[in-house]
C-alpha cells in the first residue's frame, strides 16, 4: 500500500481499539471525512461504530458553537459496540469545535487543530477570551498544531484554484494525516474522489494531492513520531457494507415486501430523524414501492391505511409529534385489523422538544397512546443492523396476525453506522400471505383459530364485497354492533390476538449467567452501551446479566423467569423510567430504574459505576 | 378486464348495489334520495362490483358504504379523502368513492380535502351538504348561514359559511358540480358524469336533514320556488331558468345579472354560454359566486371539466419508467449497494 | 294534593327504594316522562340517580329494537348511589321496548305495557313471533297491560286534536299513571306544561288531560291493587336542583372562571357524549364566558392554548378519539407550561368504538398518550355531583401550576343524573392570580419555588416581552437550549411540578375499616357501584374498604400506607386493568382488577359476586 | 390607550423592534430581508410593543418570533393560525401577526389556514414561501413546481401546487397580498397594507431558500429579468409593467393579454383596471390565474382587499349584547337555574 513506504523510522503501536472525532464547521465537511475514514477502516477489517453529530440550524453562521458539525468514529481489532464514550483523538478545524468536543476527549487524548482556523475572530465566536493553543489550559492534552490550511494551499498552489475551493479541500489533507496515523488505505478514497468529481478533473487533482500532502505530512514532519496499528477485528466472513439505521430499517421493509409479493406504500410526512426512511424508499421505484409524501402525519397514516385495505403493505416513518398525531388512525387500523408498519424514529421531547437529539421516551406512546383500549404489536430495534432485523420482523407480524405493529428505533441508531453483513436474498424467511377468495362461508370478521388473525379479503376480489369500519363489529360478520357481551368478546379477541404473538417469538436471551446479583433489562439503542459495562464488569469478574428486550409486546415469554433469577433489577433507560414501569407492573418484581433524559445516549462507563454502585449495595 | 365489465355490468341493477343491512336514517332524511340514485346510476358506470370501493369519514352521510353492496370503507372523521387516496395509490385499477358531510369534509377533513383536489388524484367526492352536523344531534357546520342559531350558537353563528365549489376550484379541483338530493334525474346526470371523469371529481349535493335543518333548501326544491331559485349549467347552453324558461343571466362586466328573455329586450343570444372546459376557470369561478347572491339564482350542473394527468397515474408511471430504466428490483443488488468489503 | 284525594280502598306499601324504567321509541318522549318523575321525586324528597339511554341512531324507524330510547330512574328514602343494576318496573310503549329492556327487570318485577303499541307489525319489528302478552312467556313478572293509547284519546276526544298530537300525549298518561302509583306530587309538572307550551293553550290543555286521565285510572281502575310509598330521604338541608354530569362540569368550570377572575374561552368539536359541555357553555355569554365550535379538535385545543397564552382561561373537551389528536397540542402546553384544562368526557373505544356508551378506558391516554415526557395533573369525576367539584379543581391546580390538567369524566356520570346541593358562590373558595408586572429581573421560565410554577406573563404587559415554544427551553430564561444537562433539569423540574401537587391535593379517605381483607381502589364513574357494594357487603359483616380515586396524577401520599394494610386490593374498572396496571407498578402492591368493558357500568350485584369470591379465598 | 400607543410610537425604531436572540438562518438566506423589512415598518403600524404577539408553527420561518422584540409564541408544525386565532379572540386589544412557511401553512396547516379566512379572524399571516421544506432540509412542499426533484422526489414531484392566492380567495379571505423578500420597499408597503387591514389578511412572500432551493424565485427578482416578469398591482391604476414600462396587460374575454403600449397601437386607456374591492373579486381571481401562466408576468401587491365584520368582534359583540340583555352574569343565579327545591 501507497502509505507503507512512507512509514520511515517512526515507531508503531498496536491498539485495540481507538475513537477519532472530526470536528468543525457545517462547511468544512467533517461528515464526508468521517465516512471517509470509516470506509477504510472497515476494509482494513476493523469492526467499527459510528456516530454523526449534526448541528439543529441549518447552515449556522461559521466560527459559531451552535454550528459545530462532528463525526466520531469507534474502530478496533475486537467487536465494537458503541461509538465510543469518549474519543482518544478529536480533530478540530476551528475553536468553537474544539470548545464543544473538549469536554468528550478523554484525559491524556490527543488534539490535531487546524492553526489557521484560529484566527482572533473565531476565538471570539467560540468565546474564548485567549487562544487556549497558547495557555496551559491544554496541559492535560497532547496538542499537535498543524498549519493545515496553509499546507493544504501550499499542495495545491499550482492548480491555479480559487481560494474558497483550495479552503474545501482542507478536510482531506486533515484525512490523509489521519490515515498516515492509523495506517490505513488510501485507496478506498482516491476512488470515491474519482467517482465524485468525475466530471471536474481539477477538483479530482486537488482533493487527490491534498489527501496525499495530509499522509505524507505525518511521514516527514517531526510533530508526530508514532503510528498506530489497529488489527483486523475477527468478523464471521462474509461481504460487508456500512449502513446507519435508518437505510437498514428501509431496506427491512423493501426486503419484506418483496419476500411477500406484497407492495409496499410508504405514507409519510418528513420529520427530523425519520425523514431517511422516505428519502431512501423513494428511490426503490423498481421494487413496486410506492411512497408518498402527504400534507401531514394524519394523512400519511390514513392513506397507509387505504393501501392496506386494498392489499399493500402500508406502512408510515415518523418521529414524537407526528407520532402523536397518528394515534386516533392508528386506533382505527386496530379496529379494522389490517396490517400496518408504523416505525416510529425518537427524538428528544416533549413537544418539538430536540428534533436532532436521540431519546426513547415514546414506549408509553407506543404502548398507551390510544384512546380505549387499542392493544398492537410494539417493537424495537437495538443496533443499526437490528434495524434491518426487526423492520423484516415488523412486517411478518404485522400482515401474520392483521395488526398494526409499532417499530421504535431513535436518532441514535437511524444516523449512527456499523459495518453490516450482506444476507442473501434467497437466505431470508418467505412471508406467506393469503387473500382469501372463496366466497362461500366468508365473513370478514371470522378469525384464524391460532393466530386470531381475521381474513385480509381485499378489493376486486369477486363476490366479497363487505364493509369495515371504526366501529364496534359484531363478531365474525363485522357488522356494526353495540351490543354489550359482543364488546367484550371483541375487546377480548383484540387483545389477546395481540398477546399471542408471544407464541412468535423468540425467547428473551439472557448475556452472562442465568442467575446472580444484578440483571440488567434494556431495550432499543441502549444495547451497545449496555453490552460494553457488561463485557467490562464480566471480565472484572462481577455477577451481572444482560437482558435486551427487542419485542416490547408481547414481551417474552420467559422473561419474567429469567427476572425472577436475580437478587436485584436495573432497566437503564432513556426515558424518565417507562419500561421499568411496565415490568413492574407485569411480573410485580422490584425493578429499578436508571434514568438519562439529555438528549445524549449512555456511556458505558456511566453504566459501569452505576452498576458497581447497585452490587457494592 | 373492461370486456368483462362490460359483460357483467348488463346483469346488474339498481337491486345488486343493495347491501344486506338495515338503512337507519331517520324516516324522511335526503340521504335516502342519494343513496336510490346512484344504487341506480351504478350499474351503468361500467365497473364492476368488486372493483368499487366506497370510502367515508363520520357522520350520518359517512354511513353510506354500509348500503352500497361494493367494497367498503368507513374510516374516521375527516379523513375519508386521504384514506380514499391510499387506496387509489395502492390500486389505481379500482373505481374509488368518497362519501363524506359537510362537517367531514369541510371542518376537520377540509385539509385531505382541499389537497386530494390539488393532486387530482382519481377518486370521486360526494359531499352530501345538509349544513348542519347531523350525527351529533345539531350543531351548525362550516356550509350553514352567518347567524344560524344551532345549539352550539344560541346566540347565532358568527362565521362566514364556505362557499364549497369555490373553495373546491381554489385548491385546483378538476371536476367541480353541484346537485339536489330532492332532483333526482339531475343527481343521477351528476354522478354518471363524475364516474367520466378522470381526476378529483367534487360533487356537493344539498341534502335535507329533516330533523336538525329542515327545509335548509326548499327554496331550491320545491315546486313554486324552485323554478326561479334555480338555475342548470349545461356545457355549451345558454343560462335559462324560470317557470316558462323566460329569464336568462347575461354577464355585465364581470357581473351576472338576471335578465327577461319573454318580452323581447334580451334573445337568448344575449346570455351567457357554459363552457365547462374554460382553462382559466373564470366562468365557474363567477358561477360560484352566484351561489349566496340573493338576486341570483343557484346554479346546479358542471362547474368545471378539465383534463390533466391524475396522482395515481402518475405514480404508476414513475414505477414503470424506474423498471423499465433501472430493470425490476433486485434485492441481492439492492443490499450490495455503495462501498461494499469481504472478510474472510 | 290532587293525587291524595282520589286514593280510594287500595292498600298503600311503604318502599326504600324503587327503580323505574321508561321504555319506548325515540319519539315517544321517554326521556321527557323520565325528567318529569324525577323533579316530582326530587320534591317529594328522595334522592335519587338516572340514566338516560340513547339509542345510537338520531331517529330511527318507529318500533324497531335499535330504536329504543330509555330512561331509568332509582329513588329512595335512602342515599342512592346509582340508577339501580335491575329495574323493578319497566314501562313500556311497545314491543321493542320490551324486548330491550325485560334482561334488566328483576324477577317478579312489574311491567306496564301500552296495549296499542303490540301491534302485528311492531311485535314483528321487534323480532317477537307471536305476542309474549298471550303466552306465558313472562309469567315471571306482574304484566299490567293497560289501553294507554286508547285511554289517552278517549280522554282528549273533546278537544279536536289531530290523531299524532293525541298520540304524543300518551306518555303523559302513563307518567299520570306511575304518580298515582307512587304517590308523587303532580304540580311540578302541571307548570312545567304551563311554560312549555305557553303559546299553544291546546296543548297544555291535552297534556294535562293526559295526565290526570293516568293518574285517576290507577285510582279506579282494578288492574291496580296497590300503591306505594317512598318516603324522603334525609338529605343535608338546603336548596337542590337535578344536575347530570356534564351540566355541573360547565357550571364548575364557569364558577372557578368567576372566582379567578379570568375569562373562560373553551375551544370545542362536537363529539358524544362530550358536545353538552359545549352546549351549556355557549349560553353563558353574560359571563364573559367564549366558546368556539373549532374546526376540529386540534384546533380547539391550539385555540384553549393561545388564550391561555393572552391570559384566559383555555379549556378544551371532547372524547377519545378527539382526546387522541389533541395530544400534540398538549405537550406544547406542557412544554410552555399554560394553564390549561382538557376535559375527556370518556366513550367505549377503541377507534370510533361506541360513541354512545360509557367507558373508562382512557386513562392509560391520559396520563401517557404523548410523545417524549410530558407529564401533566389527571383528576376523574366520580359522580355528577361530583363533575362540578373537580372541574372546579382542574382549573385550580392548572392555574396555580401552570399546568395543563385532563379532567376524566364519561359517558355514564355525564349524561347521569341526581340532585345537586347548590352551593353558595360566596363560599367557593377563591383562586389567586398574579400576572405579573414588574420587568425587573423577570425571566420568563425562573420558577416559583414551592410550586415550580413558572410567572404568567400575559401580553399587553409593559416591557415583559418575552418568546415561549416548543423546542426545550432554557432554565430561567426559556430560551431555545440544546445544552444535555439543562434538558435534563428542565425533564426533571416538569416531573417535580406535578408531583408536588400531591401535597396539595386531600388524602385519600378510607370508607371503612383502615385495614382488612380487603380494600376496592376505584376511580371515576364506578363510584355508586362500588359504594353500594361496600354497603351491603359491610352490613352483612365483610371486611372489604373502599378508596376512591379522584386525583389519578399525582395520587394521594398516604395511598401506598393504605393499601400495604390490606390483604388483597381490587380494582373494578370498565377497561382492561388501567389504574390497576398504574398501582401495580408505583406500589408493587399485588392489586388485581375486576375488568368490564361492554359500554356499561358496573351492576352493584356483579361486584358484590367478585368481592364474595375473593374473599372466600 | 391609542392616545399612549401614538406617543409611544414616535419612541420607536427598527431597532427596538430586534429581540436580544442570535438570528440563525444560514447566511443570506431570504428570510433576513422580512425580519429587517418588518421590523422597519413596525414602528409605524401604531401598535405599542407590548400588544404585539407573533405567533408561528414550525421551520425555518417559524423562528421569526424570537426575532422581533414582542410577545412571541412558537408553537407547532401548522398550527400557527389556530393558535393565533385563540390569542385574539380571548384578547380582541392585541395585533397578533402569524409567520409562517409555504409547509407550516398549506401542507400540515391548510385546514387552519383556510378556517381562519374564512372566519375574517383579524390576524395577519405572513407566509415565506420558499417552495421547499427548509428545516428539515430540502422536501418538497405543496408550491412546488409539478416535478421538482428533491430528497423525497428523486424521480419529480407529481403533484400540482397550490395557488396560494386563488387558495385564499376561494376561502373567502377578505386580504390576499403578494411580495417578494428582494424588493424590501415594496415588502414594506404590504406589511403595512396588512396591519391596515381589520379581518384575516395575507401575505405570500416569495422567499428564496439560498440552501435548499436557490433561485427559485430569481426570474421575479434579478436585475434584466424582473422587469418583464413582474407587474405590481396598484388599486385605481391600469396593469403595466416592463423595463421601459412598456407593457400593459388587457383583458381578452376573461383571459389576461400582454399587450405593447409603446408602439402606439394600445394606450393606458385600453389596459385593465385594478380594484381590490371588486365585490365579486372575479378580478383577483383572474389575477391569481396569472401567476403559473409563462405567458404573463407574475402580479405583486394587494389582490383583494374587503371589508366585513371580524369573528373577534361579532365575538365581543355577543358577550356585551348577551350582558346588555340578561346583566352581568351572576353566579348564584345560573346555579339556581330550572327546577329547584329546598331539604329542610
Ligand atoms: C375525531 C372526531 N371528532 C368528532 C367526532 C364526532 N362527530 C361525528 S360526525 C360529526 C359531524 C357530522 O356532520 P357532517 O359531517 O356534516 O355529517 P352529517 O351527520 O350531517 O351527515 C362529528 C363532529 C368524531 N366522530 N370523531
Ligand atoms: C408534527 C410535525 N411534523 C413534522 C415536523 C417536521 N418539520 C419541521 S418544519 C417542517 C417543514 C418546514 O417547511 P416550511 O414550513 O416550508 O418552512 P421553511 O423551513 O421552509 O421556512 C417539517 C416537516 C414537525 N416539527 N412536526
Ligand atoms: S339527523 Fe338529519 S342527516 Fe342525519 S339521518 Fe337524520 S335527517 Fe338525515
Ligand atoms: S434552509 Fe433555506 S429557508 Fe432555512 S434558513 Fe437556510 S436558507 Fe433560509
Ligand atoms: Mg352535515
Ligand atoms: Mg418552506
Amino acid at each position: 500500500m501507497d502509505n507503507n513506504n512512507s512509514t520511515q523510522d517512526k515507531k508503531t503501536l498496536t491498539l485495540e481499539d481507538v475513537v477519532i472525532h472530526f470536528a468543525g464547521d457545517s462547511g468544512d465537511g467533517m461528515q464526508l471525512t468521517g465516512s471517509q475514514f470509516t470506509t477504510s477502516s472497515a476494509i482494513a477489517g476493523n469492526d467499527l461504530n459510528t456516530f454523526p453529530d449534526f448541528p439543529a440550524e441549518i447552515r449556522a453562521p461559521a466560527g459559531t458553537t451552535y454550528g459545530v458539525s462532528g463525526f466520531q468514529i469507534h474502530f478496533g481489532s475486537r467487536k465494537i459496540h458503541t461509538p465510543g464514550d469518549t474519543s482518544d483523538v478529536l480533530v478540530a478545524m476551528n475553536p468553537a469545535a474544539l470548545r464543544v468536543n473538549l469536554k468528550h476527549l478523554r484525559d491524556g487524548g490527543t488534539i490535531i487543530v487546524n492553526n489557521q482556523g484560529f484566527t482572533p475572530k473565531n476565538l471570539k465566536l467560540a468565546g474564548y477570551e485567549k487562544n487556549p493553543l497558547d495557555d496551559d489550559s491544554l496541559s492535560n492534552y497532547q496538542i499537535h498544531r498543524v498549519d493545515i490550511s496553509k499546507l493544504t494551499a501550499n499542495a495545491l498552489e499550482d492548480l491555479n484554484l480559487g481560494s474558497k475551493i483550495v479552503d474545501r479541500c482542507k478536510n482531506f489533507f486533515a484525512l490523509g494525516l489521519m490515515y498516515w496515523m492509523y495506517n490505513r488505505p488510501i485507496e478506498p478514497t482516491l476512488s470515491w474522489i474519482k467517482v465524485k468529481f468525475k466530471n471536474k478533473p481539477e477538483l479530482i487533482e486537488a482533493n487527490t494531492r491534498a489527501l496525499k500532502a495530509g499522509l505524507h505530512y505525518g511521514d516527514i514532519t517531526e510533530i508526530f513520531t508514532t503510528r498506530y496499528e489497529v488489527r483486523p477485528a475477527k468478523l464471521t466472513p462474509g461481504a460487508y457494507r456500512n449502513i446507519t439505521g435508518n437505510t437498514a430499517l428501509a431496506l427491512g421493509l423493501v426486503a419484506a415486501a418483496q419476500k411477500s409479493d406484497l407492495e409496499l406504500f410508504l405514507g409519510a410526512y418528513p420529520i427530523t430523524p425519520a425523514s431517511d426512511v422516505l428519502h431512501e424508499l423513494s428511490q426503490f421505484k423498481n421494487f413496486n414501492v410506492k411512497t408518498f409524501q402527504a400534507e401531514d402525519e394524519i394523512a400519511a397514516v390514513s392513506a397507509a391505511i387505504g393501501a392496506s385495505y386494498a392489499g399493500g403493505l402500508g406502512i408510515t416513518a415518523t418521529s414524537g409529534p407526528g407520532m402523536a398525531l397518528k394515534m386516533e388512525a392508528i386506533g382505527l387500523a386496530v379496529m379494522i385489523e389490517l396490517p400496518l408498519v408504523i416505525a416510529n424514529i425518537q427524538r428528544g421531547g416533549p413537544s418539538t422538544g430536540l428534533p436532532t437529539k436521540t431519546e426513547q421516551a415514546d414506549l408509553f406512546q407506543a404502548m398507551f397512546g390510544r384512546n380505549s383500549e387499542a392493544p398492537l404489536c410494539v417493537l424495537a430495534a437495538s443496533t443499526p443492523n437490528d434495524c434491518f432485523i426487526m423492520a423484516y420482523e415488523a412486517v411478518r407480524i404485522a400482515v401474520k396476525y392483521m395488526t398494526p405493529v409499532i417499530l421504535l428505533s431513535d436518532g441514535y441508531i437511524a444516523n449512527g453506522a456499523e459495518p453490516w453483513r450482506i444476507p442473501k436474498a434467497s437466505d431470508l424467511e418467505k412471508i406467506d400471505i393469503k387473500f382469501p377468495t372463496n366466497p362461500e362461508n366468508f365473513l370478514p370478521y371470522k378469525r384464524d383459530e391460532k393466530t386470531l388473525a381475521r381474513p385480509w379479503a381485499i378489493p376486486g376480489t369477486p363476490n366479497m364485497q363487505h364493509r369495515v369500519g371504526g366501529l364496534e363489529k359484531e363478531d365474525k360478520t363485522g357488522n356494526i354492533s353495540y351490543d354489550a357481551d359482543n364488546h367484550q368478546k371483541m375487546v377480548d379477541y383484540r387483545t389477546e390476538k395481540i398477546e399471542r404473538i408471544a407464541n412468535d417469538i423468540p425467547d428473551a436471551v439472557v448475556h452472562g449467567d442465568i442467575e446472580g446479583e444484578l440483571l440488567v433489562v434494556g431495550w432499543g439503542s441502549t444495547h451497545g452501551a449496555i453490552t460494553s459495562a457488561i463485557e467490562r464488569l464480566r471480565l472484572n469478574g462481577k455477577s451481572v446479566s444482560h437482558v435486551h428486550l427487542r419485542y416490547l409486546n408481547p414481551l417474552p415469554k420467559n422473561l419474567g423467569e429469567i427476572m425472577y433469577n436475580f437478587k436485584n433489577i436495573l432497566v437503564p433507560e432513556l426515558n424518565k423510567g417507562q419500561l421499568s414501569t411496565i415490568l413492574r407492573s407485569k411480573y410485580l418484581v422490584p425493578a429499578i430504574g436508571y434514568n438519562k433524559v439529555q438528549g445524549l445516549p449512555f456511556k458505558a462507563a456511566e453504566l459501569e459505576n452505576k452498576i458497581e454502585e447497585i452490587l457494592r449495595g | 378486464m373492461a370486456e368483462t365489465a362490460e359483460k357483467e355490468q348488463k346483469k346488474y341493477t339498481a337491486k345488486d348495489f343493495q347491501s344486506d343491512q338495515d338503512v337507519r336514517w331517520c324516516p324522511g332524511c335526503g340521504d335516502y334520495s342519494i343513496l336510490a340514485q346512484a344504487q341506480r346510476v351504478f350499474p351503468d358506470i361500467g365497473v364492476e362490483k368488486k372493483d368499487i370501493v366506497w370510502v367515508s369519514g363520520i357522520g350520518c352521510s359517512s354511513r353510506f358504504p354500509y348500503y352500497m353492496d361494493t367494497y367498503g370503507l368507513h374510516g374516521i372523521h375527516g379523513r375519508a379523502p386521504i384514506i380514499a387516496s391510499g387506496v387509489k395509490m395502492a390500486r389505481p385499477d379500482l373505481s374509488v368513492w368518497v362519501a363524506t358531510g359537510d362537517g367531514d369534509l369541510l371542518s376537520i377533513g377540509g385539509n385531505h380535502f382541499i389537497h386530494a383536489c390539488r393532486r387530482n388524484i382519481d377518486i370521486k367526492i360526494l359531499l352530501f351538504n345538509n349544513q348542519i352536523y347531523g350525527l351529533t344531534k345539531g350543531q351548525y357546520s362550516p356550509t350553514s348561514e352567518f347567524g344560524k342559531i344551532t345549539k352550539s350558537t344560541p346566540w347565532g353563528s358568527i362565521d362566514y359559511p364556505f362557499n364549497p365549489v369555490a373553495l373546491a376550484l381554489g385548491a385546483e379541483c378538476t371536476f367541480v358540480a353541484r346537485t339536489i338530493d330532492r332532483d333526482p334525474k339531475h343527481l343521477q346526470t351528476m354522478i354518471k358524469a363524475a364516474s367520466e371523469h378522470t381526476g378529483t371529481a367534487f360533487i356537493e349535493i344539498y341534502q335535507n336533514c329533516n330533523v336538525f335543518n329542515d327545509g335548509a333548501f326548499f327554496h331550491l326544491t320545491e315546486k313554486g320556488k324552485k323554478e326561479n331559485n334555480v338555475v342548470v349549467l349545461e356545457h355549451g347552453k345558454p343560462l335559462i331558468f324560470g317557470a316558462d324558461n323566460d329569464k336568462g343571466i347575461r354577464l355585465e362586466g364581470f357581473t351576472p345579472k338576471v335578465v327577461d328573455i319573454s318580452n323581447g329586450e334580451f334573445s337568448r343570444d344575449d346570455l351567457l354560454v357554459h363552457n365547462e372546459n374554460n382553462k382559466d376557470d373564470v366562468l365557474a369561478y363567477i358561477f360560484s359566486r352566484m351561489t349566496y347572491d340573493p338576486d341570483l339564482p343557484t346554479p346546479i350542473g358542471v362547474f368545471r371539466k378539465i383534463n390533466k394527468p391524475t396522482y395515481d397515474s402518475e405514480m404508476q408511471k414513475q414505477i414503470h419508467t424506474s423498471i423499465e430504466k433501472r430493470g425490476k428490483g433486485d434485492l441481492d443488488e439492492l443490499f450490495n449497494k455503495g462501498e461494499t468489503w469481504v472478510v474472510k
